[in-house]
């Protein structure tokens, strides 16, 4: 299967702090990745760093083999080609924790604004596909609703939509439940439950461990800023080597 | 060279007409302030009469021009210097613009210094309140341990620039009112200077520092008495604690 | 056609004022309209502050001042007069009635002028050590002020204040001796306008001679004069 | 007087004789020159809002110089009264103006023949009629209030929460489209009440017309109400300013209260769908 | 023993609810009188209107032998003497659930403040007692700190002293831990126990079972703005009658 994501050797630093040391990771068309790790590890760096919304100071980062041009590695390392990086940016569709539904828009327009903006789509087709998304997710009656008139968990279907309108090639969700109460969690959880069935490659990063044991092909655990362990779900939450990783799990399985 | 001597000769001629708005500032605030504390406690009231009547006034002065304030005390002032004034033998006190510029400025800075304390006001910590009731405080008491001590402390940053804002307004008093003997501020006698040699740039660039330097004297002040009024909040928490900031709201 | 750009104050009646119509009007209003007929050329008036209007001629805004502004000595350093178009006219002490101010020996009083004036000027110099002189932005204050009480004496030209008195129902009166400052009134103009200031002189020359400014005197003055005809 | 003969009849002597007295020329003078007041608060606050964006663009720029220029000016008007800046601006335009055409027009022998100190010469003199005031005055209030426009403005568009302006960036909006589309259209939710406050302060500020020569409302108030002894002039009454000045005051209160009904107006639909906050 | 408190068919309105409907209660001189009940039941209303931070729309408040006089019963109920309301509170000390503490005041001035401006008892003295007050609840070192420079637990130590600093004839704690860790929360309630052990007077609402077992005398369970079952800690926590507080004991078990 063709390779949908290379990571290499990435490095990234806030100022003093090295955040991440040195993560290489791939994904092929359909893998689900789950990202897991104590809070802090870098989970939501690294995810930030596949879409460029932190620039690695090191290391590379291929999509659909496409690779993301940067100046010279450091501190001050830039994207070197802004066209490229958007149209690369337009293929990623990302769910943030905090939804970030562009609060002046309609449900509606927030799913529409992308694809005719960026992606230059006709009008009427992103429309149609729109309000389809909107069904599949579960809220097409709040299509002309504003983000603010909804609940938290028709929030994030609403901002799942909207990444998916863009047809990904790869769906990113940076904890995509953890703002919201345990009732409105399993909406967006089954909602991300049938994207992963239908196959589409997503990188995940989460803490709810049964759920990632559910939809994951693969587990990446991440542990000061480096990959840890990683394998298959039976490799590693049934034949967990790393002592870090045991500990991890038996603190996760209590909360 | 020579313009530098000219800008040293020339700063001196300010300092007697600063005086002025050094005293119509001066004798303004403390006396504002007073008016300023009972205001908001009326806008606070529980009587809904009080209430409106401080809201009302709150609103009225802050709501129109300082410049036409003054224009309306002074004439009105006079409209009743006949029947009251001069019969009570006080007109030579009440038709001094050395006491109608403050009192002008009084019951204007009264109006924004209100807001700006009846804002704090509504800030007290409700338990704070409680707990003092509960140890059987009389109203005052409660006032005076609780009331008063938080509101000047949110309200302390918003009033320092209604003070500098204060202080900028004194320039209108000798706009609007008649000049007694050779009394002038600042502004008047930066402008008397440009209508001698039509030289702009050079008198109202002086005057702006004068007044420029005064602001930056009242913000050292009040910002030491601030320093010492937050003792009790950790420096970190940012959130809890206004900063002083030169970022007035208000002007008129 | 050439303009000529007047300058004045509007607020000095008679000489020169808005009146209720909003119309500029006056002595000098009318004057002016004839001096224009005469040399032909179109007048335009120009409203400004009495405090600023010496400035503002010299900065340009118009080119003659004729703004019941008496000729003096002071001024003659700035700025050039015409001759006189109204002679010297005494300036009095207009007070309230039966106040029984002593002004030969003047002394805690407050005396109101307006300022920049002549009469200002005179006041300052010769009251201002035992008295409280308050000067006003226009006649029209300090008169304000008077009736009011805030002030005890205005002194001002004696043809401003004739119709006052007239007219302030016996409340006001004119007492003490005339004071002589100033040498006529005259219009002002920029020391380098020589030319317009001979224009003008030849204009106010032809209009008393054939007594128009004596017209509008007694039609402005209630009957003063003739000063220019016999 | 004589056709008015019917109101005599309709509302009274008493009455019918305000009317007149309040439609006199003067008066109508007096309601006409509201105009100045009400262009000088529109025109100045469209400049306002001018300056205010470019300050705060300037506030906000990447560039050094551009950055300090910003802070200047926007610190600028902190210091230092609003009068003085509405005093200055106007007379250091015309003589700027002045100066730089003084260049082109003066000959050492013109210059030696100008008595004043400015302009350099006569033929480099710029007229100012009322109009020219006014536009003065109105650029001066733009530049005194855009400084605190940018302030407002430069606050709020730091207001807008980044995950907005991050969520737009992940879907390879171009920094021009965020900027656009999300940004300033969100800042103005974040820019409104301080904008009101501005826009109160403005209002206020353009009392001050009459500073610079324009006859506008309080110059009229100050004429129509002081007292008149010369029956040519009109009618012969005391001092009256008393009662115009508090006419101005009530007006000036009105106008804030219509400006503030306004604004909430505009928050309200500004505000639409977002979410309600305090 | 001396009754301390005594209080009559009490009822409270806010409005068009009525939070308690006919409470009557009394404690001696040494009782520790615990009050629990479930959120919402009344508890919080029902000590405030003990010192009349409520006014009670009905019934009668009793303090040591002095009838709290109150004008005649309805919504507008007020204390028609303000001294003998001052004097009646000033025997009472509170220990609010958020403390309270006087944000400007060092700790020293919060405790001296009230023995001062209300009992106008002499300078010296008060300073000698407030330091022996914090010295017994073991913040003595933080005398001339400010409130928000000690955790949460040395400042409700530092309320408890402020109330015992006014001699009070009775103690009322609202949920004083509840807005504590629990580790801060053990440090608090050992101060309370010493009290209780103490023979102080006190009325305690509180959710912690446990301790409340074992600090009372009498246990009161108040249920939607009533008594539901009162006794003896036996009585209540060992022969339960009523199903209701069954029901609230094996909840509050679980939590
Ligand atoms: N913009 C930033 N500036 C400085 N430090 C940052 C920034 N973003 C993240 N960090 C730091 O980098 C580290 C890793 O952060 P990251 O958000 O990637 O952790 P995480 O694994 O996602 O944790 P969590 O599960 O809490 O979200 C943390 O110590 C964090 O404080
Ligand atoms: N000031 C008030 N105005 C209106 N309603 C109030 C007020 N105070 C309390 N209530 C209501 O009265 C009811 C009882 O409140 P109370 O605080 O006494 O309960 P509680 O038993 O202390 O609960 P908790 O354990 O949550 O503190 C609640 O429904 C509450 O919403
Ligand atoms: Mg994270
Ligand atoms: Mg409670």
């Amino acid at each position: 299967m063709t390779q949908i994501l290379e990571i290499t050797d990435l490095h990234k630093s806030f100022g003093n702090l090295e955040v991440l040391k040195g993560v290489s990771l791939d994904a092929r068309a359909g893998d689900v990745v789950s990202l897991i790790g104590s809070s802090g590890s870098g989970k939501s760096t690294l995810l930030r760093c596949i879409n460029m919304l932190e620039i690695p100071n090191q290391g590379d980062v291929t999509i659909d083999g496409e690779h993301v041009s940067l100046s010279s590695e450091g501190p001050d390392r830039h994207p070197t080609d802004p066209f490229q990086l958007r149209r690369i940016r337009s293929k990623l569709g990302m769910v943030f924790q905090s939804f970030n539904l562009w609060s002046h828009m309609t449900i509606l327009e927030n799913v529409m604004e992308a694809p005719i903006l960026v992606q230059k789509r006709d009008k009427a087709e992103v429309r149609e596909q729109a309000l389809a998304l909107l069904d599949k997710v579960g809220i097409a009656a709040k299509a002309d609703a504003f983000p603010a008139q909804l609940s938290g968990g028709q929030q994030q279907r609403a901002a799942i939509a909207r990444a998916l309108c863009i047809n990904p090639t790869l769906m990113l969700f940076d904890e995509p439940t953890s703002a919201l109460d345990p009732e409105l969690e399993v909406e967006v959880l089954g909602v991300i439950k049938m994207l992963a069935d239908e196959g589409r490659t997503m990188i995940l990063v989460t803490h709810d461990m049964k759920f990632a044991r559910e939809v994951s092909d693969r587990v990446v655990f991440l542990h000061l800023g480096k990959i840890e362990e990683q394998g298959t779900v039976d490799e590693v939450f049934g034949a967990t080597k790393s002592d870090r990783l045991r500990q991890f799990l038996s603190a996760a399985g209590h909360a | 060279m020579e313009l530098i001597q000219t800008i040293i000769a020339e700063i001196p001629l300010y300092a007697q007409p600063a005086l002025f708005n050094i005293y119509f500032a001066a004798a303004s605030l403390p006396i504002g302030f007073v008016f300023a504390v009972l205001l908001a406690l009326g806008k606070n009231s529980k009587n809904a009469l009080i209430r409106r009547l401080c809201s009302a006034y709150i609103y009225a002065f802050r709501g129109s021009p300082l410049f036409i304030q003054f224009f309306m005390f002074y004439s009105i002032m006079l409209a009743l210097n006949p029947v009251w004034w001069r019969p009570w033998g006080i007109a030579w006190l009440m038709m001094n613009p050395l006491f109608i510029g403050p009192l002008a400025l009084v019951m204007n800075t009264a109006a924004y210094s209100a807001e700006i304390l009846y804002g704090a006001l509504r800030t007290v910590p409700k338990g704070e309140l409680e707990a003092a009731r509960a140890f059987g405080m009389t109203p005052f008491q409660v006032f005076r341990t609780v009331t008063w001590p938080n509101t000047i402390r949110v309200a302390w940053p918003a009033y320092t620039n209604e003070v500098v804002f204060l202080f900028h307004s004194t320039a209108l008093v000798y706009f609007t009112l008649p000049v007694i003997n050779a009394q002038r501020d600042i502004l008047n006698t930066a402008q008397n200077l440009f209508e001698r040699d039509f030289n702009a740039f050079l008198h109202f660039s002086i005057a702006a520092l004068w007044f420029l330097a005064i602001t930056m004297v009242i913000f050292l002040v009040f910002g030491r008495v601030y320093e010492r009024m937050m003792r009790h909040m950790p420096k970190e928490r940012t959130t809890s604690r206004p900063r002083l900031r030169f970022g007035p709201k208000y002007i008129r | 056609q050439e303009t000529l750009r007047i300058g004045t104050e509007g607020a000095y009646a008679p000489w020169n004022f808005v009146n209720d119509a909003g119309e500029l009007a006056g002595f000098e209003i009318d004057l002016g309209n004839a001096i224009c007929e005469h040399t032909g050329m179109t007048c335009e008036f120009v409203q400004s502050e009495w405090d600023p209007i010496i400035p503002n001629l010299v900065a340009g805004n118009y080119d003659v001042i004729m703004a019941g502004m008496s000729i003096t000595d002071e001024r003659l350093e700035t700025i050039n007069f015409t001759q006189d178009y109204f002679p010297p006219d005494p300036s009095n002490y207009i007070a309230a009635t039966g106040a029984g101010i002593d002004i030969e020996n003047p002394s805690g009083l407050r005396i109101g002028v307006q300022g920049n004036t002549i009469q200002a000027a005179y006041a300052e110099e010769n009251f201002a050590a035992d008295n409280t002189i308050v000067s006003f932005a226009t006649f029209d204050q300090s008169i304000a002020d008077l009736a009011a009480g805030n002030v005890d004496v205005v002194l001002a030209d004696g043809s401003s204040l004739d119709p006052v008195v007239e007219n302030s129902g016996g409340a006001l009166e004119m007492f003490g001796p005339d004071v002589m400052v100033g040498g006529g009134v005259g219009g002002g103009v920029r020391k380098e306008d020589t030319e317009l200031l001979a224009t003008l002189d030849e204009a106010l020359t032809a209009l008393k001679a054939d007594g128009t400014v004596d017209a509008l005197i007694a039609e402005w003055f209630d009957g003063a004069g003739p000063f220019y005809t016999e | 007087m004589d056709g008015a003969f019917w109101l005599f009849d309709l509302v009274g002597e008493d009455i019918a004789f305000w009317l007149g007295y309040l439609t006199n020329g003067k008066h109508l003078n007096w309601y006409a020159s509201f105009r100045f007041t009400i262009m000088a608060a529109i025109f100045g606050g469209c400049l306002a809002l001018v300056f205010g964006l470019l300050g705060a663009a300037a506030k906000g720029s990447r560039f050094a110089v551009l950055r300090a220029i910003g802070t200047i000016y926007v610190s600028m008007v902190r210091g230092v009264p609003d009068v003085l800046f509405f005093l200055f601006f106007p007379l250091a335009f015309e003589q700027g103006v002045e100066w730089v055409w003084s260049m082109q027009v003066c000959t050492p022998d013109s210059i030696a023949a100008d008595q004043a100190n400015w302009p350099p010469c006569r033929e480099a003199n710029w007229l100012l009629s009322t109009y020219e005031y006014l536009i003065l005055a109105c650029v001066s209030l733009g530049i005194i209030f855009g400084a605190f426009t940018a302030n407002v403005i430069h606050g709020a568009m730091r207001a807008v929460p980044r995950g907005q302006l991050e969520a737009a960036r992940a879907y390879g909006m171009s920094e021009f489209q965020v900027l656009t589309r999300i940004h300033i259209r969100q800042m103005w939710v974040y820019a409104l009440p301080g904008l009101s406050n501005v826009w109160l302060l403005l209002i206020k500020a353009t009392s001050l017309l009459s500073l610079l020569q324009i006859a506008d409302i309080v110059w009229w108030a100050g004429q129509l109400g002081s007292p008149n002894f010369l029956p040519q002039a009109g009618l012969v009454h005391g001092d009256w300013r008393w009662a115009y000045f508090i006419a101005l005051f009530v007006f000036y209160i009105l106008v804030t209260l219509l400006s503030e009904k306004g604004f909430s107006r505009l928050t309200v639909w500004a505000r639409r769908g977002m979410p309600v906050e305090g």
